[in-house]
């Protein structure tokens, strides 16, 4: 799975540069979230902007990663959902679950 | 006006990196489809959603030793409905014995199922003597 | 390694519309190959042109009472090979009596076959009792 | 087949609004030209900006409409091609019989 890592401030954000997150690539995704929030990583961002498609271990993945962050009493972030995507996490209603934002840039100003 | 307009047999490898193609293949399928246009984008993705879900559990619960074996999908649309199956070879399962998810739990896994009941009309499983088959249908016109 | 990695088989109504969906398809199908990410693109093109083609041809050839017929097209990927084989029921033809087109005759029609030998490594036709077929392969790997 | 038809000066301009010309809609494309031209038109500009996708008959309908406009003595000018397309062209070396441009804005100047 490509996925650029950037250090801002005090968070990481992880832009993932596929436009599909499924059973493929999700268990890299959860591993990923994992070992940067043992880095030490104070707040996590995902940027979903250029993903177009998730499916349930995409969100189990995220779930994975929004778990452990709450563990260690990290910040846990999701940014720039697709109305494809957006449509999964209100299904689910994972979206009353995760701190989302429309942008990269509002959730690193909050 | 029974007969099938269009049949697609799809057959590839058990592996993950394959659930893209199967998806893309049903998005091209529901955009040719005789349906509205402002539901047709919506169409293409629960599709891709509910095969992905599918074959990914095909792949997940096949019998270990069938490293080599492949996955079996059949597209057919025919008299407004389209149908979708999904073969398995490994132990099979009571799809009416697994509950509607428990959205308020925050499980990581258990939600492929839900996916498929929300998006399609009607959801089936039938083990055989000659393996399994995830039977799934859509009213489309 | 001689296993067929992906295996499609397409069954469409005889009739253009369903061009569109074949070659999106076959599009679909080569952006999966494993090929250098810089001729996915052209393979992708040219797998959807000559699809086109033939399956045009096969529509317009075949017999003019088959107006319920379906065109059958499989795709096949293995051992570094992708084959395309599209099957019709008209009264067939000598395909290695079609000679190359004159390219400076400004005729409007005779350039499907051109195509198809063109973007392709091979084309063969056979006339068979069940039907023919136009079998097209191109190395991938 | 979606074509837009506009007359700009004393030429006709038929923008085609499908990503594919193939034997499904080349026929209609084929009888749309012949009729602008009977239609008394002084040059037809063919605007391919939006396709994406032409097969031999499509190429066949756009050298039908040239024979015709050069037996009428009328302009007859393809613009915007995309590189699929252009391919396509050079492929059989219709791009050395037709009169090409890179844009409308350009054929139109001509
Ligand atoms: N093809 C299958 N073969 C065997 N068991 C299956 C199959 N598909 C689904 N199941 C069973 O149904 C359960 C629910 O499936 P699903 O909702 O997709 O969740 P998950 O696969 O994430 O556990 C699975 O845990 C599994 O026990
Ligand atoms: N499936 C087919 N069945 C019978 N004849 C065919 C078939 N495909 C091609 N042909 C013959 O080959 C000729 C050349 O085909 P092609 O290059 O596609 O040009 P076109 O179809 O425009 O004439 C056709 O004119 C036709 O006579």
């Amino acid at each position: 799975m490509r996925v650029a890592k950037e250090v801002r401030d005090d968070r990481t954000v992880l832009s993932i540069q596929e436009d599909r997150i499924d059973a493929h690539n999700s268990g890299e995704l959860k591993d990923l979230v994992l070992k940067t929030l043992e880095g030490g990583a104070q707040g996590v961002v995902i940027d979903l902007a250029r993903v177009q498609f998730i499916d349930s271990s995409g969100l189990g993945a995220l779930l994975s990663g929004y778990k452990n962050a709450s563990l260690r009493s990290s910040g846990f972030a999701l940014a720039g959902l697709q109305p494809r995507v957006r449509s999964m996490f209100e299904l689910t209603r994972l979206h009353r679950v995760f701190d989302i934002y429309p942008s990269l840039q509002l959730a690193l100003s909050a | 006006m029974c007969e099938t307009i269009v049949n697609l047999d799809i057959v590839v490898p058990n592996q993950t990196r394959y659930l893209r193609l199967v998806g893309a293949i049903a998005e091209q399928l529901a955009k040719e489809l005789d349906v509205k246009e402002d539901q047709r984008d919506t169409l293409a993705y629960h599709l891709n959603l509910a095969l992905t879900e599918a074959v990914a559990n095909a792949i997940q619960y096949s019998a270990p030793t069938d490293s080599n074996d492949t996955v079996r999908i059949c597209l057919a649309v025919d008299d407004g409905y389209l149908s979708v199956r999904v073969f398995d070879h490994g132990g099979g399962f009571d799809l009416d014995a697994v509950p509607w998810t428990d959205l308020d739990e925050l499980r990581e896994r258990g939600r492929g199922i839900f996916f498929i009941r929300s998006v399609m009309d009607s959801v089936q499983y039938h083990k055989t003597e000659s393996g399994n088959v995830l039977e799934m249908r859509k009213k489309i016109a």
